[in-house]
């Protein structure tokens, strides 16, 4: 059977599963945002895939531009949470943070 | 009509104005010292948005920028709600204490940005312009809900909020995603148009359907993709709290209607909706109507935290609304765009006396509100109870309205069961709500709360949402003959 | 008695004892202040007499007139008018009520001049004449209602008004408790009586003739005959509902046990309510209605049983009493048997003139019997008396004569009824011996205990001065023994013992040489009834009627000799009952059968512990279950709560909170909670998968 | 068309991005899933290319290996002492999550091979997409593109705020 | 603006009013809100004097479109059967403003909220669609809540929440059911007038169902059992004179909305369906209440399931399909009103100088409180039924109307006299008569402002024992053709029904 659209709904869709375990097994922050990455990976493959197989114009290659863009601003963003709350408390008594809890 | 990109400019000016602003924030910010100022600003610049979208009012409909974007009644209605929704948040960001104690200048900039994506879903008309208005709100959310950085809940609600979006969000691209390869377009007037022409296989539709549902469920917090909630509503500060509940769920619902009715339903010449064989998400939502409602009613029952308690009941209302989508008539659009809008003015007002008594007290828990009425706060405390009497549903405020409008369409189409189940949740929900109006005016202080004061500005903000909430439910002709005329779509 | 004579006086025979009621309830209290007793004793009597009067005349108003017209209506206004309900606040004189009008007002008002006397030391003097003269008004309403709703008023009105005069002396707790007694158990009857109203109006109704006015009932009550209810005749279950009614407010069995509590109230008012007024109004209401009795045989027969078995039932009791009124309070039952019995065997005109006869022996005694309890400073135990004859010769005489009526002694007025019912119980088709035989033995004891009555009391030794561990401190001065009762007592005394002995001429009968002037002045009001029941033309000879008559007054004798010797000669000793069956039957009869208990622990205790039953009931089961709606709302809430603190913050806060943000482990960035939360919507989109997949098929 | 060459180079990148994926996954240290979700990244690319899109394939390695790679790999380095080189990430509830998945991706992939997905009956040659790409974000694409210039900048300012040291008042 | 009109929102204007006076005044505000009071009463007599009684149909029509989108209207008017419910509301409006002379806490909001409660009294009574007959329904809901919780006794909370849920819970229910007949008719209405013919079309389940779902919105206000057992802690809790309101007028809502709505509505569902199964529930009710009541420690315990057995009658006599039975509802519905507000006004004036309520711990008031005990012993002898006093007209109506179509019903109904003598009497004894306990001899005797209260109801009580008509003329026109259709329909019913029909008559004897 030669390549087709299915291969690659496969591949994606392994991704995509695998991103989700990822995401549902995962206890670091980090690591879950990881599975996200995965994710938003598994659904470029499709708008390509379907870009590719389904239609003669550049959509599904822009809507994947705008999805690795976007991630990069997610990730910017996650990260910078992650950073901000780790140097926000670092600098303070871990005590002290402990009695912030309403 | 559809037009080009140069032509569209005139029918985009309260983007337009709110993205200037952004830009113009974020500049002052670097100049301007009294950041109050800024909040002002930034108050002027949303109202003149929203001024400026119902300007829009009864001009032309028609598809802007080649079919990305759409103007018609239905999102000048909500770029209106938007607009005066961010208003009254940024109004009361500027008596806040949590963020007098915050970069204020970024913060208004950043409350600006979260308008403008709001307005941008309002008149999505593209699943890529969909999904980037969406995630544009979503980003400009984490960053406001994580913006106490003194604060740890904050950070975590950051966190929480970042990691169940960003789910989410992948959830539906890849959702999308197969729509997108099931109808060859992404375009919604297209998909519209593939959909009746041929049926789609149904498992694929529905997988696609779900996933796609986890992006909007989770903006407008429905069970089972609302767990954020209740944890980004508590650690963020109240004003973007307020903002989160109102604007927020309500530009997720407009993407919501806009995607799936005309985007995935049929709509008859005689004003009457469809669903498209093999298209069947209306089953879907009708369960997480059900289940959202009763799970926010039930989890909000035991709640201490003010905020946390309003997170479910907003879960709860969520719910309610979700009613008047599942019917698929205009007479459900319209219930719940009304609905929307009294959710608008009672929920502001429920934070907005949160808030208050937060800048007072320093605390959000129930006990905070212990004999509210009797220790100088008579006025939030009798506000607070009309906007809860509101939430619950009771007449003669707004919320019974709106409820009623959302019954009305439900029975109208025989879902009994549905209504059943909703008012079933009206009357649960009373009892929450009520524990409020109890610990407010039943309980007698104890001695050691701080006494409640109240400054002119909040006195007439709250009297305004108050007034509003009574008039509107005496008499609100003029509120649904609106969200009458806005229940249109503009199909091309 | 088709075209009744239009008239408007007798609105007022009620309408003044009424109007002395409110005066006297309302502003009673100043005017006895202001103006002293008197007044108020004026104002008590002085509508008594003027009503009195105005019967005198509606007496002989119908008097005047043919018999077959001999009818009164007063019709005031229209009280309730819905649809063929019709019961408009009217009143109706006919000889029947005529008579019981004479009663009322006649002993009432001379029961009323006696209280002015027997009450001038109670401070509450206006609210007893106030009571008084509400009862009148409310025993005259009862006589003169032209419809059952009208006589209803009246029925329960005298229940209220005994209610408030037993319970006069309220500060003791018992009489209080006496005074509910009498009012709840006639609720009893009166719950049957307007059952059986109901039911007659309703069946009247379904043919056509829906009244509740008693003359459009006994036009009409033809209609009735053959109708059933539930398979049982309707005649017969509403008589017999009416009849419950009667024993209830009659004190027959099974509803008698209010009546000797029922003395715990002033003697007035035992004289007038408990004996010679009230206590009739179940024979009175027969009477009414006696067109539907005599429709129904079984009924009848009923009301001759249960009236001869309370006749000699209360006799027994009365034998063994001490107490001076209760010993009266059981003949009284006793001798509404007699009426019962009279009734119940078709001789209405019998019953009503041994009720007017009785009206006034009993009605003396019971005066007699105040006067001496004055006398004694409210002892009523008559084994503290004897010998009064001496100080109290008035008193004595009026309440011997009343009591050789009340055995029967011959040509006295008590004679000529008791004889007639015993006679008509042997007699009449309805009758039988064993009637006859109940009432006849009833005879004796009754003759037997009255008479111990009157040795104890008036004959013998004083025993009184003797045991001063029950005297109570005597109010005013040290005296020697008693003394004869003030004139405004003695005098109505006299002339009831009087009228005792003398009313006994308007019923001599045919045997005797009479006419029974009084069954004819009421045959108008029978002859219905009489048809009925296929009038009897006295199936017994005349020889059997003076036998029997002479039976009734050996035996009457036999208990006069049997009492004398045992206590004025001595020459037995009671010991001889009270030691029979080892003391048993002593035991049983001077605690009345135990029937008090019997109900105490039945009905009472029953009612009671099914109350309580049922508001435990409520306060657990019922709230339990409509507010188990809301525990199941809080419990799933508590379990969603549970889920969410252990099983999703749980995993998050002990790890996490702990860990994400504590010291060294802050490095892990743990969070379980959101893998929880995630794991939340992967598995409910699964669940929605299965689902959509169940609903693809 | 290399039909033979193609395929197996098609497995090999194929197999190449879901094992890199996997280890991102499995991995219980997040260092080597770090290293692991690159493997997956470059994959993704090559199959990118495989669908003929070029542009998009040198965006994802410029961005997201280059980007949003070496960002997550920082974060992790900054938030953990460098020199601690095994850092958890470990896992909880691998079967449920094993089981479910597994029944979501057995209905998925039921579903690729059902549905009747929206194909071009030819397929077009593979072309150099840059031009079209750029010419589309200046036509029909010309809001989506500037309305993410404000989304990034909103991104980053508020990237800044949120990782800068807090002035506290 | 009709007079109608003015009733209602004069009270509701009064209401602001009060808001508005100065705090440091309580006595200007006391009698201001009484003062507000008395335009509704002033209008309520001459309601009584003009109100047409040979007609059935409505009067004093004020109609005005008000969402016109949704045919909403401000539609209000009166017959017979609301006349009287708004004289009790104008009656009892200002008796309980004098009564709530002592409140000290709290004065303004206590008479704001109180007018706004009387307000939407008479706005329930007077509403003629649907939908403003909600809006009234519900809007009693807060006031209610508010004056139970903040003015009550120590177990007010709990008493105000459970008032306040099960009766939110019936509302809600009938609000479905509301919009079910809404939708029933083209063009869609909320006007009662015409709502019948709606549900004229829904299948027999469908009806069954709306019928119920209204009748447990309105049971619960009666309350009928088992919905009742809020009315015993709202009474205990709330304070006097909310206990009159809600004796008094509240409960009678319950019964009013079942004849304005479900009778008038539903006839045929009523008629062959609901009506045993409501006759049942009312002689249940009776007895009930009458047992419960039996063994009460606490007085207002005592009235309070009184009234649940009062509040039965009604339902049997609703139930009965008769003249009288629907008479005599409706009239025990309005002595009922008088008469439970005397107890409850009594037990009041005992509580403020006892401080308990506690039947045991009294004794002997009569000799200490002689003027008090008087009209305690006419309020209680008119609550069991004593003739010559209003409550025994509407009883025995009653009685005597529902024994035709349910002769068991009214022997188990009429059964309670006995046990209403016996909680009443057993009560009154305990109380009032013997020994007058030692720690109340100084109890002063009931005060003038406490008769003002009192003697008007009294006087009525006795008027109309002695001329009902004075009352019944208001409404028979319109409950006789209330019942017309049911009557006819009902007596089908019962000959099917072997036991709900005595064999006493041949079918074809029944008459009317």
């Amino acid at each position: 059977m030669s390549i087709g659209l299915p291969h690659f709904l496969v591949v994606s869709t392994l991704v995509f599963l695998l991103g989700l375990y990822c995401v549902l097994t995962r206890r670091n922050a980090i690591g879950i945002l990881m599975g996200v990455e995965l994710i938003l990976n598994s659904a470029n493959i499709n708008y390509l895939a379907f870009s590719r197989y389904g239609s003669a114009n550049y959509d599904g290659q822009i809507f994947a531009i705008f999805v690795i863009m976007l991630a990069a601003a997610e990730a910017a963003i996650g990260l910078a949470i992650v950073i901000g709350i780790y140097q926000t408390f670092h600098t303070i008594d871990v005590e002290a943070t402990e009695t912030l809890r309403g | 009509m559809s037009l080009g990109n140069l032509d569209s400019l005139a029918y985009i000016v309260p983007e337009i104005l709110l993205a200037l602003g952004v830009i113009l924030l974020f500049l002052g910010d670097l100049v301007v010292r009294n950041k109050q100022r800024l909040g002002e600003a930034a108050l002027l610049i949303i109202l003149l948005a929203a001024l400026a979208a119902a300007q829009l009012r009864g001009t032309t409909e028609g598809f802007l920028f080649n079919r990305m974007l759409v103007t018609d009644p239905f999102a000048v209605f909500f770029k209106m709600l938007f607009g005066f929704s961010a208003a009254v948040a940024v109004y009361m960001s500027l008596g806040s204490r949590e963020v007098q104690r915050t970069s204020q200048g970024e913060y208004y900039a950043m409350l600006t940005s979260a308008t403008l994506a709001t307005f941008f879903m309002a008149c999505a008309n593209h699943l890529l312009m969909a999904y980037l208005s969406l995630e544009f709100l979503s980003l400009t959310s984490y960053v406001l809900s994580g913006f106490m950085r003194h604060d740890r809940r904050s950070g975590e609600a950051a966190l929480k909020y970042l990691i169940y979006g960003g789910v989410a969000s992948g959830t539906m691209i890849y959702g999308m995603s197969w729509i997108y390869g099931l109808t060859g377009s992404m375009d919604l007037g297209h998909i519209n148009a593939a959909l009746q022409a041929g049926a789609p296989d149904k498992l694929a539709m529905f997988i696609a359907l779900l996933l796609t549902f986890a992006g909007f469920g989770y903006k407008i917090s429905a069970v089972p993709f609302h767990m954020w909630a209740p944890d980004v509503y508590t650690g963020a500060p109240i004003p973007v709290t307020a903002f989160l509940s109102v604007a927020s769920k309500a530009a997720g619902f407009a993407l919501l209607m806009r995607v799936f009715y005309p985007g995935l339903s049929k709509f008859n010449a005689d004003g009457s909706w469809q669903m498209i064989p093999g298209v069947d998400w209306p089953q879907l939502v009708l369960v997480l109507s059900m289940v959202t409602m009763t799970l926010g009613n039930l989890s909000a029952l035991t709640q201490r935290n003010l905020k946390r308690l309003l997170a479910y009941s907003s879960i709860a209302h969520a719910g309610y609304m979700l009613m008047g989508f599942v019917v698929l008539t205009n007479e459900g659009l319209r219930a719940m765009m009304f609905y929307m809008v009294v959710y608008y003015l009672m929920n502001m007002g429920a934070f907005l006396v949160v808030m208050m008594v937060s800048n007072d007290t320093g605390r959000e828990d129930i006990d905070a509100f212990r004999g509210l009425a009797w220790r100088g706060g008579t006025v939030p405390a009798v506000a607070m109870a009309i906007f809860l009497f509101s939430l619950t549903g009771l007449p003669p405020l707004a919320g019974f309205v709106g409820k009623f409008y959302l019954f009305a369409a439900v029975v109208k189409q025989h879902f009994y069961f549905l209504a059943l189940v909703g008012v079933a949740n009206s009357v649960v929900s009373l009892y929450y709500y009520m524990r409020i109006v109890r610990t407010m005016f039943l309980d007698m202080p104890n001695g050691d709360e701080a006494p409640v004061t109240l400054s002119m500005q909040e006195g007439a903000m709250l009297g305004l949402l108050a007034g509003l909430t009574i008039i509107l439910g005496v008499y609100w002709q003029p509120i649904i003959n609106m969200a009458d005329q806005s229940v249109r779509f503009h199909l091309g | 008695m088709e075209h009744p004579i239009a008239t408007q006086s007798l609105r007022w025979i009620i309408f003044l004892p009424l109007l002395g009621a409110v005066i006297n309830g309302l502003f009673g209290r100043v005017i006895q202040k202001q103006f002293g007793k008197n007044a108020i004793s004026i104002l008590a009597c002085a509508p008594v007499w003027l009503a009195f009067a105005i019967s005198l005349s509606v007496f002989f108003q119908l008097r005047g007139v043919a018999p077959e017209e001999r009818a009164l209506l007063d019709n005031v206004w229209d009280w309730i008018h819905i649809g063929d309900l019709h019961a408009p606040m009217a009143f109706w004189a006919d000889p029947l009520s005529a008579t019981l009008l004479l009663v009322v007002t006649g002993v009432g008002g001379l029961i009323h001049i006696y209280s002015v006397a027997y009450m001038h030391d109670d401070a509450a003097f206006w609210r007893f004449f106030a009571y008084l003269n509400l009862f009148t008004a409310m025993m005259l309403t009862l006589v003169l209602g032209d419809n059952i709703l009208v006589m209803f008023v009246g029925w329960e009105g005298v229940g209220l008004c005994s209610f408030a005069l037993i319970g006069f002396w309220y500060e003791e707790y018992a009489n209080a408790t006496a005074g509910s007694k009498a009012f709840i158990v006639n609720r009893v009857g009166d719950f049957a009586f307007v059952v059986g109203a109901f039911l007659l109006f309703w069946t009247m109704s379904a043919a056509g003739h829906g009244s509740v006015i008693f003359r459009e009932i006994n036009q009409h009550a033809e209609v009735l005959s053959g109708k059933t209810f539930w398979g049982m005749d309707v005649v017969t279950v509403v008589t017999m509902l009416f009849f419950i009614g009667a024993t209830g407010k009659s004190a027959q069995i099974p509803l008698y046990v209010w009546l000797p509590d029922a003395m715990a109230g002033p003697t007035p008012v035992s004289a007038l309510i408990h004996a010679a007024t009230m206590v009739t109004a179940g024979v009175y209401m027969i009477g009414r209605t006696n067109v539907l009795f005599s429709m129904a045989p079984t009924t009848l027969h009923v009301v001759a049983f249960v009236g001869g078995l309370t006749a000699l039932f209360a006799a027994t009791i009365g034998t063994a009493q001490n107490d001076i009124k209760k010993v009266l309070a059981y003949s009284t039952v006793s001798q509404l048997g007699y009426m019962f019995l009279g009734m119940g065997v078709g001789a209405y005109a019998a019953g009503i003139y041994h009720l007017v006869t009785h009206a006034f022996f009993k009605a003396c005694l019971f005066l007699g019997s105040g006067s001496v309890i004055h006398a004694m400073h409210h002892e009523q135990d008559m084994r503290k008396m004897g010998g009064l004859r001496k100080w109290m010769p008035i008193t004595h005489w009026t309440f011997l004569i009343s009591t050789l009526c009340l055995t029967g002694f011959p040509f006295t007025s008590g004679f000529f009824s008791k004889d007639e019912i015993l006679w008509k119980a042997w007699s009449s088709e309805n009758g039988s011996p064993l009637f006859w035989l109940m009432g006849f033995c009833g005879a004796g004891l009754t003759a037997f205990y009255m008479f111990r009555q009157v040795y104890m009391t008036f004959y013998g030794e004083f025993r009184g001065g003797h045991h001063d561990d029950h005297g109570q401190g005597h109010g005013h001065g040290q005296e020697a023994h008693p003394h004869e009762s003030p004139l405004l007592m003695t005098l109505p005394l006299a002339i009831l013992a009087t009228m005792a002995l003398v009313i006994g001429l308007v019923g001599i009968p045919h045997s005797l040489g009479g006419s029974l002037e009084f069954e004819q002045w009421l045959a108008p009001v029978f002859e219905h009834g009489h048809e009925a029941v296929a009038h009897h033309a006295a199936h017994g000879s005349s020889a059997t009627e003076y036998l029997l008559m002479a039976m009734s007054v050996g035996i009457a004798f036999f208990g006069i000799f049997v009492a004398t010797s045992m206590y004025l000669w001595k020459t037995w000793s009671p010991d001889f009952f009270t030691n029979l069956a080892g003391g048993k039957v002593y035991t049983w009869v001077y605690n009345k059968y135990y029937v008090d208990e019997l109900y105490q622990e039945t009905f009472i205790n029953g009612t009671l512990r099914l109350s309580q039953f049922l508001a435990w009931f409520d306060r657990t089961i019922v709230d339990g279950i409509v507010n188990g709606a809301a525990t199941v709302v809080r419990g799933l809430s508590f379990l969603n709560g549970m889920f969410d603190q252990y099983v999703i913050d749980g995993i998050v806060n002990r790890l996490a909170e702990a860990t994400l943000f504590t010291g060294q482990r802050f490095r892990q960035m743990q969070t379980g909670s959101i893998n929880a939360y995630l794991y939340v919507v992967v598995g409910a989109v699964v669940v929605m998968m299965v689902v959509e997949l169940a609903w693809a098929g | 068309m290399m039909i033979g060459l193609g395929d197996i180079l098609f497995y090999l990148v194929a197999g190449f991005t879901v094992l890199g994926a996997a280890g991102v996954a499995f991995s219980n240290n997040i260092v080597y899933s770090g290293f692991a979700m690159m493997a997956a990244f470059m994959g993704a690319a090559g199959l990118y290319v495989f669908l003929a899109a070029d542009f998009v394939a040198i965006v994802q390695v410029l961005v997201y290996v280059g980007g949003i790679l070496v960002l997550t790999l920082f974060a992790v380095m900054l938030t953990h002492r460098i020199a601690d080189v095994s850092i958890s990430n470990r896992s909880v509830g691998r079967l449920p999550a094993l089981l479910i998945l597994g029944f979501v991706g057995t209905m998925m992939v039921q579903a690729i091979f059902r549905a009747k997905w929206h194909v071009l009956a030819t397929l077009p040659e593979p072309m150099p997409t840059t031009a079209g790409i750029g010419n589309a974000f200046l036509t029909d694409y010309a809001l989506p593109f500037e309305l993410a210039s404000i989304v990034l900048l909103s991104a980053m300012l508020g990237a800044v705020l949120l990782s800068r040291k807090e002035l506290r008042a | 603006m009709g007079i109608l009109t003015l009733m209602t929102f004069i009270p509701l204007l009064g209401a602001l009013v009060v808001l508005c006076l100065p705090d440091s005044k309580p006595n200007l505000i006391r009698y201001a809100a009484t003062a507000f009071t008395l335009p509704s009463l002033l209008m309520g007599f001459w309601l009584f004097q003009n109100f047409d009684r040979t007609q059935a149909g409505f009067q004093f029509v004020e109609r005005t479109p008000w969402i016109s989108s949704y045919n909403i209207e401000y539609f209000v008017g009166v017959d017979g059967i609301s006349i009287t419910m708004v004289l009790l509301t104008a009656l009892l409006g200002p008796i309980c403003m004098i009564a709530s002379y002592g409140i000290e806490k709290a004065v303004k909001g206590y008479f704001a909220l109180f007018l706004l409660l009387d307000a939407a009294m008479f706005g329930v009574f007077i509403s003629l669609d649907f939908f403003l007959f909600y809006i009234f329904w519900e809007l009693m809901l807060l006031p209610m809540y508010f004056l139970i919780g903040i003015w009550g006794g120590p177990r007010r909370e709990y008493a105000a929440i459970k008032f306040f849920l099960y009766t939110l819970f019936g509302s809600v229910l009938m609000l479905i059911a509301m919009l079910a007949l809404y939708f029933g008719q083209s063009p869609h209405t909320f006007d009662m007038t015409k709502l019948a013919a709606s549900a004229a079309q829904f299948s027999e389940e469908m009806k069954l169902t709306i019928w119920i779902a209204l009748f447990i919105g309105f049971a619960i206000k009666i309350p009928a059992f088992p919905f009742h057992t809020w009315l015993p802690d709202a009474h205990v809790e709330a304070p006097t004179a909310i206990s009159v309101i809600l004796a008094g007028v509240l409960l009678k809502m319950g019964t009013y909305g079942i004849l304005r709505v479900n009778f008038t509505f539903l006839p045929d569902t009523t008629a062959q369906v609901a009506g045993i199964f409501l006759g049942a529930l009312g002689a249940w009710n009776i007895i009930y209440g009458a047992l419960c009541a039996l063994a009460q420690t606490d007085m207002k315990k005592l009235v309070a399931y009184s009234s649940v057995s009062h509040m039965g009658y009604v339902m049997l006599g609703m139930a009965a399909f008769t003249p009288a039975g629907i008479d005599g509802a409706v009239l025990q519905m309005f002595n009922h009103g008088t008469v439970t507000a005397m107890l409850f006004l009594l037990v009041g004036v005992l509580y403020d100088r006892a401080h308990h309520r506690n039947i045991d711990g009294f004794g002997g008031i009569a000799s200490i409180m002689p003027v008090y005990t008087s009209i305690v012993a006419l309020a209680f002898f008119a609550a069991l039924g004593l003739p010559g006093l209003s409550a025994f007209i509407s009883e025995v109506l009653v009685l005597i109307g529902a024994w035709k179509n349910h002769p068991i019903l009214t022997i188990i109904g009429a059964s309670a006299v006995i046990f209403t003598a016996g909680y009443i009497l057993w009560m009154m004894q305990r109380v009032f008569l013997g020994k007058p306990n030692e720690k109340y001899l100084d109890l002063p005797d009931i005060n003038t402002r406490e008769l003002v209260t009192l003697v008007p109801l009294a006087v009525i009580v006795v008027i109309l024992g002695v001329y009902p008509h004075a009352v019944l003329n208001l409404m028979t026109e319109s409950l006789h053709q209330l019942i017309k259709p049911m009557a006819a329909m009902s007596q089908n019913v019962a000959q099917i029904d072997p036991a709900a029909m005595p064999d006493v008559a041949p079918r074809g004897e029944t008459a009317n």
